[in-house]
């Protein structure tokens, strides 16, 4: 049972003007795997460093099963913690550095014994127990970290971009293996990372941070679905969401490029600039289409565009199209069967009802939610 | 501006003192670091203040005194250094010796170096031999590189007249140490046998770091091995060099025990040396004050302080417009 | 913890200190020597010999003796006396009279039995009333030949001057020169005054006693007429090749070696104290067995005020530290070699004049013919009492060392500038 | 083809022959000492360039025990390891503490101490044997020892300190959530991590203090206290220049240096250019 609460936490560095971490709240459940998503410097390392103790916390509240961890020193907060360069002790054998934690917190000798060769197996570590960190390889030796926290069990795991030194295949097994622990362990987990696949994969709730706040936190394709910004919307998916300057119309629509938009039914009108005022219109690419399926065909919009570029992937075929009267590049992700080619012009359905609109000026959205 | 707002909403204080005790905190979450600083840093500090720092200000303050035995000590204000300027021509003479050595020979030393890091990098037959030999005067102490020399220098039956002699150079011979013409350049020359294999050594590694694929493009391009010294190995271990021609700089700025033993700074000051005149001053001259060399060492320790922030800067401005 | 770790620091840096102050209790007297003459072995047994003489009187003396050679022992007891740490009894040359002004030393009038002890050694150490060191060796400037090389050159020297001309020296000179032979044997490599015997010899033959003494006090410029002839005329002899080529780095002890073993030499002009290097077995640095030793006396110079005049004066001597715990112990120390029978046995194993009163005709043994020849030699000798280095302080003293040792007589200023040097730092008049 | 074999061949010959002459040139001088430490005096002063005819190994015997060498082996012994100890301790605590915490006045204790490093020793000789005097450490071997940990602090500060700083923070980091206290992290991670340095350093620190001699001739004078260097000098005599003695005595010297180079060379080599490779 742990539940981790960040109230309103802040921090700041000596010296820096910046808040590194601004005013950041949300509440982890117990056996909760949460993911803390965004570029590199958005505050995502520092929370959770806060979290494991490495940092102070300039204010605000930590707390963990509802006692305040502000001023409780790291190894008193029963977290465990495992790091991107995996930190392994050189000069130690992968045994010594896993029992190592154990030995600190004094558990008697057969215990911890046992405790390291259960953890050993479970991750196929056995054979390698005698050797030192610069004998394995980089796949072990993030194993190796991993039993470090695991043998430890500890309330709260907390990771700290532990995939990013792997190589892609290493990284997607090592993936599911991830996935695999959490559902077996049942351990609150938090699990810090850029990549946004690893956040879709294995979250079950992602909390997403630009510039040292926090700027949505929900399920994966909830986030996906309905981003609370323009930088949640480009951050999550690939391609990210489309987004286009537009014009707010007289009545209830949008002009983009050459067409008329009617407003997705999930906009709250109150918040809609005056006519002819500014306004972002977003569209994911796999809401466009060549040729529209019969079912939303009552949904879609018309966009005439021109082809500057086609990448057939396999699976799908990419477009890159400028709407006419713009000149934004937008992609659109279209059956692999696609005949069209660079300077076709052709007219690309919109799927209106999952369009999304933001503030010009904030990127703030302004669907209702 | 939003993270101004944001921290008056948050109440973080921004108060300089609020600042200063977050820094007293230093990047330890929890616990005051400032204990465990002062711990570690604390030794070094004290061995510091007392043996470096305390006796840098000494010299300053004897440098305006008389000091003589049994504490009898005489304020004379800047006499010394009117004195210095004005009527020491040995000073000045060591000035010029020391400049001229620190000058040449860190060319040497490093030029002689580089060359035979070269011949190893040119993987030559017994180059593991080779660099044992050279290497291992660097391990030497002055004392016995001193005396070595002096007879290798002996007029009568010394090394460098036997090998002139045997050329039949009879006329060339030289009591090397023991005329103002030659006696420095000797100098200079033993001093630069023992730190040769030194530079070589840095050399060969600096060029071991090189990446390969650089020099084997310059291979493509057709450059021999001559342009490929020029044009590219030199210039990719400038950092190296400069290092080294720094080092070897500092290091003839201090040189003392080779011309204490092997001349004594004679003969007719030719090889007096800052370090051998203030030495003399201070423990070997029948005056018995120990504030004149302090003035010596004062003014020295503004003159290294001058050239080694010159140096600097110079070749940080080089790198700057290289780059 | 952290605290305890601290304070462990500060107390473990706190002992270094205080283990560096603890000075060793002594329940026993310990009377300390330092003395010059590591390497010469009769002049250590003849103090070795005192040193027990004391220690068999008291039962609770000690005398520890530390032999040095002569520079790192000035080396040592310059610092060692600054830090208060200095030894009760030292050596001293009569010349480092800085002892003296900078009160490091104590007065010996009361301590000592003068009675046996020659004035004019005595006065060697007379300074403000009060005599400050016990002198022990006494030298005079001796010019020592090889009768055979000199024979073979065709001169000969013998009573009652046993002196060449000023015309035949030189042209002695040349003609050894252009047989191969040095001259002259001398090396400066490591001493400061070797190289300024001969100049400084003639100066006090042609200047006489009292102008020499005005020369070396700062009274008389180097620029007067006759000390330019002598210059000039040392000038001469150095281009017509006096010196060994190895001159300016042959030391002390390898010049001995030169002049009577190899290569050779003509004149070797040295201390009195030649004998106490060369009166060894050969293989110990001392002369051949054979060795054909001659005395002469310096040139006579033309119009010399005084060519019977040589320097006399002592040399290694013994001074009680100013800050000595045991004053009557250093006193008793010196009164042992204060007799007769000191004197005597000083004569006849170190085989160099003392300041002590001793009876030279009393020597007997291999060596006895030497003391007869010197006392021939000096039988109309006048003396001046006192080296230049024994004037000359400071600057004055460092140019003495570097142009009137090496520079000059090594052939690398000439006569004039030389001078000039010479008065730029010493003369005051 | 065969032209341009023979071309490379002379050049190779060519090449070969400089670097032997340089060979001779450096390694000559050790030669020559080792065979002139096994004649005697006279054997060189008859011919300086001969092989020993027949070998005086009793030199050795008798230059060890006719001087005080055992003495100053000692002595430069007690001095330099004590030294070097307390070097590496001191020196990698300052290092550790300027590498891993941020305080203010962190880079400015790291300027100070580091730009000594440029400062030759005559400026504060005179001090520092006044200095010695006052804290009665004049002339003593404790007093060298601090002196040498002095000298050689900045050094030792300045290549731990760039070592030291390249340890990754993630070690640190692990070592706190396994709970370490400052002390442990300092003498468990820091030490056994930095230990390459940590070698280099010793070995530099102990070749430079083996071989020091200015503040050794300042700061001792007492014939139990001297350092072996002082120790070489004090051989050559004046009233003899005994060279075969002195010949056995430089080769004493030399032969422990040579002897260590020949088990530690890569070590050893690493040590002495530490720092100055960038």
């Amino acid at each position: 049972m742990a539940v981790v609460t960040l109230e309103r936490i802040s921090k700041r560095y000596p010296g820096g003007d910046e808040l590194a971490v601004d005013d950041v709240t949300f509440t982890v459940s117990d056996g909760e795997f949460m993911v803390l998503l965004g570029p590199s410097g958005c505050g995502k390392s520092t929370t959770l460093r806060m979290v494991a103790g490495l940092e102070a916390v300039s204010s605000g509240t930590l707390a963990i099963d509802g006692v305040v961890m502000n001023n409780v020193p790291a190894k008193d907060r029963d977290i465990a913690m495992v790091f991107q360069s995996y930190a392994l002790y050189p000069h130690m054998t992968a045994k010594d550095n896993m029992a190592f934690g154990l030995k600190r917190r004094r558990m008697p000798t057969a215990e911890r014994e046992r405790r390291v060769a259960e953890v050993a197996e479970m991750l196929d570590l056995t054979p390698y127990l005698g050797r030192k960190p610069h004998a394995l390889s980089g796949g072990q030796r993030q194993r190796v970290a991993l039993g470090r926290a695991i043998v430890r069990d500890p309330k709260v795991f907390l990771f700290d971009e532990p995939l990013s030194n792997l190589d892609a295949a290493l990284r997607v097994s090592t993936r599911n293996e991830l996935i695999k622990l959490h559902q077996r362990l049942g351990a609150t987990m938090i699990y810090v990372t850029h990549d946004q696949v690893e956040a879709m994969t294995m979250g079950t709730r992602i909390c997403i941070m630009n510039k040292g706040r926090l700027v949505q936190v929900g399920p994966p394709l909830e986030v996906y679905r309905d981003p609370a910004d323009t930088f949640v919307a480009r951050f999550l998916g690939n391609p990210p969401m489309n987004l286009l300057e537009a014009a707010m119309l007289d009545g209830p629509a949008v002009h983009v490029g050459e067409s008329t938009m009617p407003l997705p039914p999930r906009i709250n009108p109150s918040r809609l600039p005056r006519a002819g005022g500014r306004i972002t219109f977003g569209i994911r690419p796999e809401d466009l289409y060549e040729h529209p399926p019969a079912d939303i065909t009552g949904r879609t919009a018309p966009l005439p565009v021109r082809v500057t570029s086609v990448e057939p992937l396999g699976a799908e075929t990419l477009l890159l199209v400028v709407p006419d009267s713009t000149e934004q590049e937008i992609v659109a992700r279209v059956d692999r069967n696609s005949t069209a080619r660079p300077g076709d012009r052709v007219v690309l359905g919109l799927d209106t009802s999952a369009a999304h609109l933001f503030d010009s000026d904030s990127g703030v959205t302004l669907d209702r939610h | 501006m939003t993270a101004i707002t944001a921290t008056s909403e948050n109440g973080v204080r921004t108060s300089a003192f609020a600042r200063l005790r977050e820094a007293l905190r230093g990047d330890d979450a929890l616990t005051t670091a400032w204990g465990a600083v002062i711990v570690f840093v604390t030794p070094a500090l004290l061995t510091y203040a007392a043996f470096t720092a305390y006796p840098v200000i000494r010299t300053f303050w004897n440098s305006v005194h008389i000091i003589r035995p049994g504490g009898r000590t005489e304020f004379v204000g800047l006499d010394h250094y009117v004195e210095l300027f004005s009527n020491d021509d040995i000073f000045f003479r060591a000035v010029s010796n020391t400049l001229t050595w620190a000058g040449v020979a860190p060319l040497i030393d490093v030029g002689v170096g580089l060359l035979l890091a070269l011949c190893l990098y040119a993987k030559v037959p017994f180059a593991r031999v080779f660099r044992v030999a050279w290497f291992t005067p660097v391990l030497i102490s002055y004392v016995v590189v001193a005396i070595l020399w002096m007879w290798i220098y002996n007029y009568d039956w010394g090394v460098a007249n036997m090998l002139l002699r045997s050329v039949g150079l009879q006329e060339w011979q030289q009591t090397w140490i023991g005329h103002p013409d030659t006696a420095l350049w000797s100098l200079i020359f033993a001093h630069a046998w023992k730190w040769a294999g030194f530079n070589m050594v840095v050399c060969l590694a600096a060029i071991h770091a090189l990446p390969r694929e650089v020099l084997e493009a310059a291979e493509l391009d057709n450059c021999g091995w001559f342009q490929k010294l020029i044009f590219i190995i030199v210039p990719m271990i400038r950092p190296t060099l400069v290092n080294l021609l720094i080092l070897a700089f500092i290091g003839k700025m201090r040189v003392f025990d080779l011309v204490w033993i092997m001349t004594g700074g004679g003969p007719m000051w030719s090889t007096e040396t800052v370090s051998t005149y203030v030495y003399k001053r201070a423990f070997e001259w029948n005056t018995f004050d120990l504030g004149y060399p302090s003035t010596v060492a004062a003014i020295w320790f503004i003159v290294v302080l001058c050239c080694v922030l010159g140096l600097t800067w110079l070749f940080r401005q080089r790198d700057r417009l290289e780059y | 913890m952290r605290q305890t770790r601290s304070w462990i620091a500060a107390a473990a840096l706190a002992g270094a200190t205080l283990t560096g102050a603890a000075v060793p209790a002594q329940a026993e007297r310990e009377l300390t020597l330092w003395s010059h003459w590591a390497d010469h072995e009769t002049k250590v047994a003849f103090v070795e010999k005192a040193a027990r003489e004391l220690e068999s009187r008291h039962a609770d003396v000690t005398v520890k003796i530390t032999w040095y050679q002569k520079n790192p022992l000035y080396a040592a007891l310059q610092s060692a006396l600054r830090a208060g740490q200095g030894p009760d009894i030292f050596y001293l040359d009569p010349d480092r009279t800085e002892y003296i002004d900078n009160g490091l030393l104590l007065a010996l009038d009361d301590l000592v039995n003068w009675a046996n002890v020659f004035g004019w050694a005595r006065s060697a150490w007379q300074h403000d009333g009060k005599t400050w060191g016990f002198p022990l060796e006494a030298s005079t400037v001796e010019w020592y030949y090889n009768r055979g090389l000199l024979a073979q050159l065709g001169y000969e020297v013998g009573p009652p001057h046993f002196q060449l001309s000023q015309a035949d020296f030189r042209a002695l000179v040349e003609k050894a020169t252009s047989e191969g032979i040095t001259p002259i044997v001398q090396g400066v490599g490591d001493r400061p005054y070797p190289g300024a015997y001969v100049t400084h010899e003639l100066l006090l033959k042609k200047l006489g006693k009292d102008d020499y003494g005005k020369l070396l006090s700062g009274g008389l410029s180097f620029k007067d007429p006759r000390v330019l002839e002598v210059f000039g005329y040392v000038e001469d002899l150095v281009k017509a090749g006096a010196y060994p080529k190895s001159f300016s780095t042959l030391k002390l002890g390898e010049s001995h070696y030169y002049f009577h073993t190899k290569p050779g030499g003509v004149v070797f002009p040295i201390g009195s104290w030649y004998t106490s290097r060369a009166f060894n077995p050969p293989d110990k640095g001392g002369q051949p067995d054979d060795f054909p030793l001659g005395m002469m006396n310096g040139p006579a110079m033309d119009d010399g005020a005084c060519n019977a005049c040589k320097t006399n004066n002592v040399a290694g001597s013994f001074v009680v530290n100013a800050a000595t715990a045991h004053p009557e112990l250093a006193g008793e120390f010196l009164n042992i070699l204060a007799t007769p029978e000191y004197g005597n046995l000083w004569l006849s194993t170190v085989l160099v004049q003392t300041g002590i009163k001793a009876d030279t005709s009393k020597i007997t043994g291999p060596y006895s013919d030497y003391f007869k020849t010197l006392e021939a030699v000096n039988e109309n000798a006048e003396y001046f009492f006192g080296t230049p280095l024994q004037f000359f302080k400071g600057k004055c003293r460092e140019t003495f060392e570097q142009v009137m040792n090496t520079g000059f007589p090594a052939g690398l200023v000439d006569a004039g500038t030389a001078t000039d040097m010479m008065n730029d730092g010493c003369f005051t008049g | 083809m065969r032209d341009i074999l023979s071309a490379r061949f002379l050049a190779r010959t060519g090449l070969l022959a400089i670097l032997a002459l340089y060979t001779f040139y450096s390694a000559g001088p050790f030669l020559w000492i080792a065979s002139m430490s096994l004649r005697t005096t006279s054997e060189i002063s008859a011919n300086a360039y001969a092989l020993p005819e027949t070998l005086h190994w009793e030199k050795y015997i008798e230059a060890w025990t006719g001087s005080n060498y055992g003495a100053y082996f000692w002595n430069s012994t007690i001095v330099v390891v004590s030294a070097v100890l307390a070097l590496t301790i001191i020196g990698a605590m300052a290092a550790h503490c300027l590498a891993r915490y941020r305080f203010p006045g962190n880079r400015v204790v790291l300027f100070v101490i580091f730009s000594t490093l440029i400062f030759p020793p005559q400026i504060t000789i005179i001090s520092l044997f006044q200095s010695l005097v006052e804290y009665q450490l004049y002339d003593t071997l404790l007093g060298l020892t601090l002196v040498y940990i002095a000298i050689q602090l900045p050094l030792t500060v300045y290549i731990l300190e760039g070592f030291f700083a390249r340890i990754p923070q993630d070690l640190y980091d692990a070592a706190k959530v396994d709970g370490y206290s400052h002390w442990e992290i300092f003498w468990k991670i820091t030490m056994p991590v930095g230990m390459p340095a940590i070698a280099t350093t010793v070995i530099l620190n102990f070749i430079n203090l083996w071989n020091e001699f200015l503040y050794a001739v300042v700061l001792i004078t007492d014939e139990s206290n001297r350092t072996l260097p002082l120790g070489v000098q004090k051989f050559m005599g004046d009233q003899l220049e005994d060279i075969g003695m002195i010949s056995t005595g430089l080769m004493i010297a030399i032969v422990p240096v040579i002897v260590v180079y020949a088990f530690f060379s890569e070590k050893l080599i690493q040590g002495m250019t530490a720092g100055a490779v960038k």
